[in-house]
């Protein structure tokens, strides 16, 4: 087992390492069919170990001792159980279709090596930090991630720079460096988490740690708790680190659909679960109640901003901000096991819809605004079906046990926020599952049904390669029968994680409440069926109202971010750079060159290269230094 | 006794040195260093090093100076020493403060505390005894290096100055204008 | 009974030697040549007084009354000291080599009646030592003479002064290491000391070869045939004494004879009892017949042999005598350890 | 009486006429004799040493500088016929190639 341990972990390293190679040259289909043989692999080799630990038990490797310093040993371990093989799987599963999808999807571009080497390393660190058995490990994989992310965004980094109006994102490169700085801050905190408890307990490994948990003070705790889900937030992009994540879609859709739906942004959630038994001390009863408030507050913000929004990766991308939050509140509020069962839902449906929207856009020549598509089903009849069942489990369809992924995972979360009391979480989650149907169904209707917009720009869609298509096959499946196997799942990761369980009282009125879920879930999308199905009727006044361009400006957060940090910062940089850098630092440090320079230049004339010149040089040395033995030795008897 | 001999040769080492130093004519200066070595010698032996005054005659005196002697047979020192003795003064001041450095050192009352004797000449041995005893058993691995420098050392003279023997010396005319090119640039 | 060594009894010594040495050395003129004549079947000096012993004066006169000539060019000072250094390193060589046994005045003379005459002048603990050192100082005589005079020959025959006295003084030591070694001291009374129970108590007899590389290196050191490169008249004119006339020359003369004589005296010391009794000829008798011996022997082997070539005396000194003598050091000291 | 100091002040003065010999001369050959005498100050002092703490380390260190000397001698005088063949002259200013 062990050795299949490093073959999940190592062989995304291995097929990264072989795509750099060929980095820097010409497009080379190898590259892409190694890199997606090894993640497929690295997905066989997670897959048995998923059985593995189903049928045994966790796997814990202790590779070697990585820091060893004074009292502190940190080993190079890992550990493969119920949380983190959840994990593995659907992380290298959404990778392995990812990769496949992009052989067709980077077809044309020329630096088709140098993103699968990315791509691949990506899987890599996020495989480290799923598998760490400790929190310095996790540290070093969300790092890596953070760096794949960078990467990624800023793929295409040579595109220029534009204003916020006509690109919201300005720039690839922009969005790179915004979500990379934004990760950083929270980072901070995710440090500050993981210092307070090596300096509590003194050490980092998740069963030491959480074993002594119970004998530290309540402020620790809290402090811990507080700062380990700033890290969360920052990686799973919660207000107020959220714009990040839906400028990040300037990255190619692949990359879109792996790491800002599917896999890194769940890294925050992940933590949290992972954490679990922190995050559910009693001393930090009110830290998760916090969580929870605020993955709520996140669903329905994010909702609200992907109902009037035109850019078709950005509505998915704040539709995984909701569906983030909706992960959020259930693991704060201590359903921690259908968070994560959410969570790998989430990743099937959220893929197959970016990975769709991909094939949009590729047919579309890059263009991404709903308004200008429309009538596309006649010609990506597979894409639609794709779309058109990734937004149906996204907005949680089904009736009576029978349903799509998201009705079984979301409505779960509804339900426990109903059986925890918290009442107004559940109303604006309940909302904000109509608000979730109807965006989705916007956006397909707009995209798929309806005249076609599109001739109009003088573009001629096709469908994707055939092999993509099928490559997405798995994602569309699972999206639609993962919720099968919810008690299954259930049933699994409850070895490990606390099990949750509704109220009698709630138990009986599930039913009530999963109708009202569907009814509001229905009703957005008929809703957007008659809005949209026939095709776009722009209303004038309601797009110049306050609340829609409040909206559609993304409550003006961004902007101002930009006059209250970015540009006061930049002012304080100037400041610093011009005043207290160039003229006194780099004044000092050119100070101290200039009179070595001058030194130099003054005593060169020593070294005239005539040996006369130098004996009496190094006679007068000679001189100077028995002077000075003999003063010293004086001196020193002096002081006897 | 020992105090006119002392001063004897310590007034003509200094004397003899001197004109070593300050004199343009190898010849005497090579006399001098030789002459100046036999008294050191002298003073060898007032210090009961008989055996150390006998290396010094034999060595010093009738190998390293007679080498030299040979040496300048290869040169031509039949003219006096032409040289460029830039600042006087610089050479003077330097000489004469590390000489007064040295003397103060010297004088100052610092000799004798806690200095015991390493390796005690051994008692009613001979001089040459004494050496011997010490020099095979405490310094035998210094003895044998040096005698290794040595070997090293002639090899290196034999291959140095052996080198392209049959060239003549005395018709360098042809290299000058290497040398020449060398310094003007 | 022990004889305490006053500062008149060592100047007695001194004097001794010093008039013997010079008086043997103008004498040995006079015997090289009748002996070298004899050898050839001619008189040799006949003329001048019986049997032409008073050639010996005739020379004397003619040396005293040359003019003394400084050539014009060569530096006068160091040309006037080259000489005084031969003949001074000589006798101070002399100084250390025991030429006749100790005796006392006895009480009847006057002035010097009891005072203890030593065997040697100067009892240096590590005479051998010193005897090579000063001989070995002695090679500036012909080499400054040499590089003094501004003269083709000169130069060269101080170049052969230099090679021949470097190469042929380590021979001379290493020659001497074996006795030294057996007889474990560097003085020369000790040596003959160790010698004096007869004539089968010699070095010679143990030192066969010490014995012989001494003496050849010993014909070299002091310019005689077949070695006598330094002042090859065939080759070189009069080599560093080509300049050289009068008074200044003599001096050289005394200075090679009294190398001659030393050598002779270290020889008879050294490996052939020295000065002890010998059956009914006392020590002084015995001595001076060695050494008239060894002289003799100089003599005869020039009149026998041809010279040789310089490279031939680099060859036979550096891969013959020496090796020879480290072979022979190496073998004493390893009976030395077999017998223990 | 003559004690140590006496040797070591006599040591120290020829030293410094050894040293104001290296500074003054510019022909090598020169610069070795200036050289001998600064080493036979030094062996003077040893063997003054020596004698005086009755200890024969200082006539030790006198042989091997001497034996350094020997070397020196070997390897110098090889050296300087050398640069005697290329530069046809013994002065240290001719040798000057680097310019300061």
């Amino acid at each position: 087992m062990e050795n299949l341990v490093y073959i999940a972990l190592f062989a995304p390293l291995a097929g990264s390492l072989f795509a750099a190679l060929f980095g820097m040259s010409k497009k080379n289909i190898i590259t892409g069919i190694v890199t997606s043989t090894l993640i497929f692999i690295s997905f066989v080799a997670s897959a048995i170990l998923f059985s593995h630990v189903m049928t045994v038990g966790p796997v814990h490797v202790r590779m070697m001792d990585w820091i060893m310093a004074g009292d502190m040993l940190i080993p190079f371990g890992f550990l493969v159980d119920q949380i983190s093989v959840t994990m593995m799987t659907v992380v290298t599963l959404v990778s392995t279709v990812v990769h496949i999808y992009s052989n067709g999807y980077m077809d044309h571009d020329k630096s088709f090596n140098r993103f699968f080497s990315y791509l691949s390393a990506f899987v890599f660190s996020m495989m480290v930090l799923v598998m760490s058995d400790n929190f310095l490990g996790l540290f070093i994989g969300w790092e890596g991630v953070g760096v794949c992310s960078w990467l990624l965004i800023g793929f295409w980094y040579h595109k220029e720079d534009v204003s916020r109006e006509v690109n919201p994102s300005i720039s690839p490169s922009w969005a790179a460096n915004e979500a990379f700085i934004m990760n950083r801050i929270a980072d901070l905190g995710m440090l500050v988490g993981i210092f307070i408890l090596y300096w509590n307990v003194g050490s980092l490994q998740y069963d030491v740690v959480f074993a002594a948990l119970p004998n530290l003070s309540d402020g620790i705790l809290v402090a811990a708790a507080v700062a380990l889900f700033i890290g969360a937030m920052g990686k799973s992009a919660q207000f107020p680190l959220h714009t990040w994540l839906t400028d990040a879609m300037e990255g190619p859709t692949p990359v879109s659909a792996l790491i800002h739906a599917a896999t890194m942004v769940t890294a925050g959630v992940f933590l949290v679960i992972r954490a679990n038994p922190l995050y559910s001390m009693e001393a930090v009863h009110w830290v998760s109640y916090f969580i929870a408030a605020l993955g709520t507050f996140v669903a329905v913000f994010a909702a609200s901003m992907a109902l009037v929004n035109r850019d078709l990766k950005r509505i998915i991308a704040f539709s995984t901000l909701s569906q983030l939050g909706y992960m959020f509140a259930a693991a704060g509020l201590g359903a921690y096991w259908i968070a994560l069962f959410h969570l790998a839902a989430h990743a099937f449906f959220k893929a197959l819809l970016f990975l769709g929207a991909g094939n949009v856009m590729h047919a579309m020549d890059g263009e991404l605004d709903i308004f200008k598509m429309g009538g596309l089903k006649k010609v990506m009849r597979w894409t639609y079906l794709y779309m058109g069942v990734a937004s149906l489990a996204l907005s949680g369809i089904g009736i009576a046990g029978i349903g799509f992924a998201g009705y079984f995972s979301k409505d779960a979360i509804i339900e426990v926020a109903f059986n925890e009391h918290t009442y107004v979480l559940w109303t604006i989650l309940v909302l904000t599952a109509g608000l979730t149907a109807f965006y989705s169904f916007r956006q397909v209707f707009l995209t798929f049904h309806g005249n076609e917009r599109y001739h109009a720009l003088g573009i001629h869609p096709h469908e994707m390669y055939g092999y993509v298509l099928v490559a997405l096959s798995p994602l569309a499946i699972l999206a639609v029968v993962a919720g099968f196997y919810k008690d299954w799942f259930e049933h699994f990761v409850t070895k490990l994680l606390p099990e949750y369980h509704m109220s009698e009282h709630t138990h009986h009125i599930a039913w009530i409440l999963g109708l009202l879920v569907i009814a509001f879930a229905v009703g957005g999308i008929v809703l957007a069926y008659i809005k949209y199905n026939r095709g776009l009727k722009r209303n004038e006044k309601l797009e110049r109202s306050f609340v829609y361009r409040l909206l559609s400006n993304q409550y003006y957060i961004p902007i101002f971010y930009e006059k209250t940090i970015s540009k006061p910062y930049a002012a304080l940089s100037r400041f610093s750079w011009g005043t207290v850098d160039q003229k006194v630092v780099d004044a000092t440090v050119d100070g101290i060159g200039k009179f070595i320079k001058t030194t130099g230049d003054t005593t060169r004339k020593i070294q005239t290269g005539n040996l006369s010149d130098y004996l009496r040089w190094m006679a007068g040395g000679a001189l100077l230094l028995v002077a000075i033995a003999f003063v010293a030795f004086k001196l020193s008897q002096g002081a006897h | 006794m020992v105090m006119i001999a002392f001063y004897f040769f310590a007034v003509l080492i200094t004397l003899l040195f001197l004109v070593t130093v300050m004199s343009k004519n190898v010849l005497y200066a090579m006399t001098s260093l030789a002459a100046g070595m036999v008294l050191i010698s002298g003073l060898f032996f007032i210090l009961g090093a008989d055996f150390l005054g006998a290396v010094q005659l034999i060595v010093y005196v009738g190998a390293v100076m007679a080498l030299y002697s040979f040496a300048m047979m290869f040169f031509d020192m039949s003219k006096d020493v032409k040289e460029k003795n830039g600042s006087a003064a610089t050479v003077f001041v330097l000489g004469g403060a590390i000489a007064l450095m040295l003397v103060v050192v010297f004088s100052a009352p610092v000799i004798g505390q806690g200095v015991s004797s390493l390796y005690p000449e051994a008692a009613g041995a001979t001089n040459p005894q004494a050496v011997g005893l010490v020099l095979f058993t405490k310094y035998l691995v210094p003895f044998e290096v040096a005698a290794v420098m040595l070997l090293v050392a002639m090899i290196s003279g034999i291959i140095l100055a052996g080198k392209k023997m049959d060239a003549s010396l005395s018709t360098t005319e042809e290299e000058i204008p290497e040398m020449t090119q060398g310094g003007e640039k | 009974m022990i004889h305490e060594v006053t500062w008149v009894g060592a100047a007695v010594k001194a004097l001794i030697a010093l008039l013997l040495v010079s008086a043997v050395a103008g004498f040995g003129t006079y015997i090289e040549r009748k002996v070298l004549a004899w050898m050839q079947r001619r008189p040799g000096p006949a003329h001048v007084g019986p049997f032409g012993l008073l050639q010996l004066a005739a020379d004397g006169i003619k040396l005293f009354t040359k003019e003394d000539f400084i050539p014009q060019f060569s530096n006068r000072l160091i040309f006037s000291i080259a000489p005084v250094i031969t003949a001074g390193t000589a006798f101070m060589a002399l100084a250390a080599v025991p030429i006749f046994p100790d005796f006392t005045f006895p009480e009847w003379i006057p002035l010097l009646g009891g005072v203890f005459v030593p065997s040697i002048a100067s009892d240096v603990n590590i005479g051998i030592l010193f005897i090579l050192a000063a001989m070995a100082a002695g090679l500036y005589g012909p080499l400054l003479a040499g590089m003094s005079q501004q003269n083709k020959w000169g130069i060269i025959g101080a170049a052969r002064t230099a090679v021949q006295f470097l190469s042929y003084e380590v021979v001379t030591g290493l020659s001497l290491l074996a006795p030294i070694m057996l007889v474990g001291s560097l003085s020369l009374v000790d040596f003959n000391d160790h010698q004096a129970a007869g004539i089968g108590s010699w070095l010679i007899w143990q030192q066969p070869l010490a014995f012989v590389l001494f003496l050849i290196a010993g014909f070299a050191e002091t310019n005689r045939t077949p070695f006598d490169l330094l002042e090859h008249e065939a080759e070189i004119v009069s080599g560093f004494v080509t300049e050289y006339s009068g008074l200044r020359w003599g001096l050289f003369f005394v200075g090679e004879y009294a190398n001659m004589i030393t050598i002779g005296i270290l020889a008879s010391v050294i490996f052939c009892g020295g000065y002890s009794d010998f059956l009914f000829i006392p020590g002084w008798l015995m001595m001076g017949l060695k050494v008239s011996f060894f002289f003799f022997l100089m003599l005869w082997v020039r009149a026998s042999w041809p010279h040789i070539r310089p490279d031939q005396l680099m060859w036979l000194s550096w891969k013959v005598l020496m090796p020879l003598a480290v072979v022979n050091v190496v073998i004493t000291g390893i009976v030395m350890m077999a017998i223990g | 009486m003559i004690g140590l100091g006496h040797y070591l002040i006599l040591s120290g003065i020829l030293f410094s006429i050894g040293l104001v010999g290296v500074l003054r001369r510019k022909n090598l050959l020169m610069l070795f004799f200036a050289t001998e005498i600064m080493l036979n100050a030094v062996n003077i002092a040893f063997a003054a040493i020596s004698n005086h703490y009755h200890d024969m380390a200082g006539q030790m260190f006198a042989f091997f500088v001497i034996a350094v000397a020997a070397s020196e001698v070997a390897v110098g005088l090889g050296l300087l016929v050398i640069l005697y063949k290329k530069y046809g002259t013994l002065d240290l200013d001719a040798y000057t190639v680097m310019r300061g």
